[in-house]
């Protein structure tokens, strides 16, 4: 580590503004705050801006449902559509999604049916879907671990030489996680083609960000890996999806990670059995409320005339499809057997679980017969 | 003045003036013990993830930030091994602090800074840096809590030399175990079983129990000396319900220390009844039972009439809300392991 | 071919060309095996910290780097946690990582990877996602290293379903289990006695001992079975010696896999001797061996004469170098132990 | 967080080269260089150099001892003196140390006797000082956790109102870890009193700084945690006593902490039972050999006359009487009773430890009888 070989190296300091590209009254801008992204094409903003509408309806059914305790537990990611979706739209089927628990609406996004994501919330299963099949890890809740799984799948995958790039969603307090500082660490130093993507939604359940951490911005955190960052307004789609599609184009092309912040609000509670009111001001809550990310695109759209009232019908109709077929699915009531609650745990079958699966076999037997005489 | 000898006096430090009798819960039990450590000793401080305005996500820590203030009672950043390291530093600096894990699987991120340096400390030092941490872990399954909500890991735990392990099962015992694991001077992993924390008793606080390193007969029995901890506790003695209308004497043990174990309790009720059966949630292999039936063996064996019982959780992760209920013990279980004897 | 058939067949995948047999150490044979394992299948990859160059500390990985290259076998940075969270990616995609954590303590902050996601996640995904993944861990006493460096952590990870968890304690099984471990769908936990890495016996690679899962008879006896693993099988077979001349006739069972337990040998043995003793380093309390004796006695109650006897380290952190002798079981109180029994 | 608040903060990026105060020919230098850092007085200067001979003495004492075999295990800090002294001199009497197993001439130099420290190498036990009595915490070896330590002493430090300044040491390989991260963290958001300082020695044992991190410096963290960081020349004392001094009196004024990196090289095997030629060349080594600290130090000031023959010759004498101290001190064979492995594990007495205890006792007085007979 010669002198020279350090002065060489001048590291990018992400801008001090969140870049933005549609503003908040829905005008597109560019100049300086746009750091050099471009508008994405109309096509592509009607598209996000439908997968929008999708995910809106459906979080909203879903807290219904909740509501009416079909399920154990929601966490909504309402205002937080802008990152979902961009996420999602950023990546090929080829690509990896390693969600949380808050990113519901990305895996709806990604093509994961309604009942497959619902029915670990319902307490079904702890997974409900093929995660090769989507290529989406199950949502993780032990918070900031599932950027590592990010990092070696994608480690693997350029052993392998393919083009595959893993996207990590984290939420802020998430990044206070010893994990988040090895998955940022060690995909920089195996130049792992991976996206981080701090939704930094301000809050952790209870805790505010200034409690969280005294960065200026978590996107800073990357030049201490030698890593671009970026920070991005998160409730404009247009520039989330520019910011991670890039980057997730970066990766594939084998220039290594970056960590993109997206600045948001977590407008629901932390999940159905949060209160709020107990930590967050309602004047916080409403400001947020007016700077929501898909009336800002809404209003983009309609104003530059690339959203027709036939469109918005259409994609309204299709919202409310979604929301009856994900009302059908969570109001029936899935036969799930105890039994298989031993069939996955090893590979290699085990005579003492064998005996424990038997115990259990007869004594749901022996209820049965109880019920039945 | 030690812990032993301070339990037989009552408590010299009781900030809650005492009261007419009313309804309390666990997680009110335990509420008011923090408040009372904290009035009585400006050492104790709390911290963690959102027991700050929050009042902690079970309500344990309620009202706590605002009474005694942001330099007392604090939100932390999210990093658990951060919160047991730095809690380490601070009792290195006097203070005696009381930390929150939110779920039991998620104290596993401070798993080294438990097992390798707050279990370790006093030892590596030849006592000369003590570490008066508490460790409030809420544990155990049976509130429908997804992955990760529900284990009960108290085996990491008590298998680690330098921790000592307590769990109440009850609203007094919460209040009074929690004060004593404050003033204690060895690191304490307090365990708060999460599905009993609305449990209710009539009670007057400040209360004082028996020490909460030994274990408690809270029913005699003749037949059998059913052990038991925690969430289970409720279980053991709905079993011993049962049991009497069977015709089984079940002597009913809550064990309330899980480290130290109470040989000298427990002895005397297996030498009476020459039989033991253990109940808990874990994981059967390698579980906390194992200790208690290997335990017992070793030390009553030529009194027992047949093989201690383990009526544990079955080797597999916890399972999902809709399953838990096949995989928790129950009265019923417990009764049928005791019918699997050779009476 | 499921693993257990496997094992009856020669191994199919043999890259050593079988040689003469030669003096061959622990850490020879591991060496071997990881060679085997990379030249045949290239899903097979190696890394931690300093298992590149270096070799790691034991040598286990020597000149592997060189040989397979840096995309097979490299040097990770510093970061448990973060070796384990990769190599779950890793296998995520088709890989088989065989990963190393450096001494046993230094496992821990990989604590929550291993058991929240490593030991969950076939589960979790109802088998979609399976983890073949092997973590080598040097385990346990008698080295003389300073504090965090002997640790014996089994019962940590033979608690936590989902995992399998096994230990050589010669050359032959090193290698041969650490083949099988490698080619298991499921998360190994590879436990290598490190103060007999360097024990020898004479040996052609590759060689195919029996199933990782099962435990073996390595010394027939008629009066007492004595269960020992990893570094205290040498132990066990000295106080065989010891007590053969004593007039004692110890049977030794090498138990190889801790993580399942193998019920059918250990059982068939103390139906036979009525005795039985367990032998390890870790800390008695809630030790490994009490797994073992609450296990033997409930299977095997009307057989045994005597309880089950757990020779085991004292519930204290592992000693200095120059006290440790104190602490680790020997042949003598293996006997001393024994001598405590109703004969 | 608005726009305004946000567009306030401006990181402070460390400087490309490492902060330097005198060159690898032992001049004194200022300029651009120096960062504004003022070249400490000649006494302080011979005070630093007078540690650094003790040290460097000692740990070439305690090397040859372990050679001997009278230690278990030594890891040298050969080539380190630089950072190791300027630890230590930042410090005030008050003030809380939380070294590593690296770091045992910078205990030397706070003042804990020799046999205090070396008991924990060979192997008596395994802290053989009081922490309290020196402010000194056990010499931590699972990597990076003391630097949490050092934040949680710092902040009750604060919430007493004390004016107690932390200082961690740390390798760049402990960096990696996730305690490292979570250190920096919980330090900048509770404006912990508390001093990183990072050797950069640029081995982890066997594993080279570039497989360690891709950062361009590891004073880059500090951005992202909202901290100052700093990049110094850790083979240059006065460097390195300005900065830390300077870093460790902004702790004490309240302005929270900072994280240092020291460029330096780990001169010796990483222990005795190490060995180098595995994994690095000899011409490395014999460059930075040629960048000895004490030699840099020395020639400045031998140059600048403060260092006259007499004091040196003094200075070299007391070196010799410390490792004949030393010697003697580990060439006694202690005494340790190995029932006092029962005494220290729980203040509260346990009624089976005590059995265990009565068993070994026994045991003992066996093994006694027999050799007595
Ligand atoms: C390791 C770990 N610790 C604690 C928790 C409990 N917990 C669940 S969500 C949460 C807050 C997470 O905040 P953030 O990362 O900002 O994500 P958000 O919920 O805002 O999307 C906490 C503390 C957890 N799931 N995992
Ligand atoms: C948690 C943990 N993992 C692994 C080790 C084993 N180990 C001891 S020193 C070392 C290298 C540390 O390198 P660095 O932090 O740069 O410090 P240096 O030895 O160079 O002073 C390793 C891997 C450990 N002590 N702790
Ligand atoms: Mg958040
Ligand atoms: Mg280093």
């Amino acid at each position: 580590m010669s002198d020279e070989a350090t002065a060489l190296r001048t590291p990018v300091v992400p801008t001090q503004l969140p870049i933005r590209l549609i503003d908040e009254d829905g005008v597109a801008i560019d100049g300086q705050r746009a750091a050099g992204f471009a508008l994405p094409s109309p096509e592509t903003l009607i598209g996000l801006y439908r997968q929008m509408v999708l995910a809106r309806r459906f979080d909203a059914q879903v807290t219904a449902l909740t509501r009416q305790g079909r399920l154990a537990t929601y966490p909504s990611a309402l205002g937080q559509e802008a990152c979902e979706i961009s996420a999602v739209a950023a990546l090929r089927p080829q690509d990896w999604l390693f969600p949380t628990y808050r990113d519901t609406i990305a895996l709806l996004s990604r093509g994961v049916f309604p009942l497959e994501i619902l029915s670990f919330f319902r307490g079904d299963w702890h997974a409900g879907f093929d995660p090769h099949e989507h290529r989406v890890s199950p949502q993780s809740t032990p918070l900031a671990t599932q950027a590592l799984h990010a990092v070696g799948l994608a480690a693997a995958a350029r052993l392998r030489g393919d083009d595959t790039v893993a996207l990590a969603l984290l939420g802020d307090g998430a990044t206070s996680e010893g994990d988040a500082h090895e998955a940022f660490n060690f995909a920089s130093v195996w130049h792992s083609p991976v996206v981080f993507l701090i939704q930094n939604n301000q809050w952790a359940i209870s805790v505010p960000f200034d409690k969280q951490s005294n960065a200026r911005t978590l996107a800073d955190r990357a030049i201490g890996y030698g890593m671009p960052g970026y920070f991005v307004d998160g409730n404009d789609v247009a520039a989330m999806f520019a910011v991670v599609s890039s980057a997730v184009e970066f990766a594939r092309a084998g220039n290594g990670p970056t960590i993109i912040e997206g600045l948001t609000y977590r407008m629901e509670a932390h999940t159905n059995s949060d209160d709020p009111t107990r930590y967050r001001s309602t004047e916080d809550e409403a400001r947020w409320r007016r700077l929501d990310p898909l009336d800002r695109i809404e209003k983009y759209l309609v104003g530059s005339g690339a959203l027709t009232e036939t469109v918005r019908a259409d994609i309204a109709e299709r919202a409310e499809v979604l929301a009856a077929a994900t009302r059908d699915a969570m109001n029936a009531d899935p036969v799930i057997d105890p039994l298989e609650l031993f069939d996955h745990v090893y590979q290699t079958p085990r005579p003492a679980l064998l005996e424990q699966r038997e115990f259990l076999a007869r004594e749901l037997a022996e209820t049965d017969a109880v019920v039945a005489s | 003045m030690t812990l032993l000898e301070h339990r037989l006096s009552p408590p010299s430090t009781a900030a809650t003036a005492a009261t007419a009798a009313t309804s309390v819960s666990i997680a009110a039990a335990l509420n008011a013990a923090l408040r009372d450590a904290l009035a009585v000793d400006p050492n104790v401080v709390v911290f963690g993830e959102d027991v700050g305005p929050l009042g902690g996500v079970f309500r344990v820590t309620d009202s706590l930030s605002a009474e005694f203030g942001e330099s007392r009672v604090w939100d932390s950043p999210l990093a658990e091994s951060g919160i047991v390291g730095t809690a380490i530093g601070m009792a290195m600096y006097g203070l005696r602090p009381v930390i929150e894990m939110q779920f039991d699987a998620f104290s596993y991120p401070a798993f080294e800074q438990i097992t390798s340096h707050l279990a370790k400390m006093a030892n590596r030092t030849r006592g000369r840096v003590t570490l008066p941490i508490v460790i409030r872990i809420p544990y155990a399954g049976g509130i429908g809590g997804v992955e990760h909500h529900s284990d009960s890991s108290e085996v990491y735990w008590t298998h680690t030399p330098g921790l000592t392990v307590v769990t109440p099962s009850n609203p007094a015992d919460a209040y009074s175990m929690l004060r004593e694991a404050i003033e204690s001077d060895d690191p304490v992993i307090f365990l708060e079983p999460k599905s009993r924390y609305w449990a209710k008793e009539s009670l007057t606080l400040p209360t004082s129990t028996a020490s909460m390193l030994k274990a408690q007969v809270i029913r005699e029995g003749t037949d059998v000396s059913l052990l038991a901890y925690g969430p289970t506790v409720k279980t053991a003695l709905q079993a011993a319900d049962l049991g009497a209308t069977e015709g089984i004497s079940i002597e009913v043990i809550d064990l309330r220390s899980l480290s130290p174990f109470d040989d000298e309790t427990v002895g005397a009720s297996v030498r009476k009844t020459s039989r033991a059966a253990v109940v808990h949630e874990a994981a059967q292999f390698g579980g906390y039972g194992a200790e208690v039936a290997a335990r017992i063996s070793e030390r009553h064996f030529y009194y027992l009439s047949a093989p201690v019982l383990r009526i544990a959780g079955f080797d597999i992760p916890y399972p999902s809300p809709k399953l838990e209920e096949f995989y928790l013990p129950t009265a019923e279980r417990i009764l049928a392991a005791l019918d699997t004897w050779e009476w």
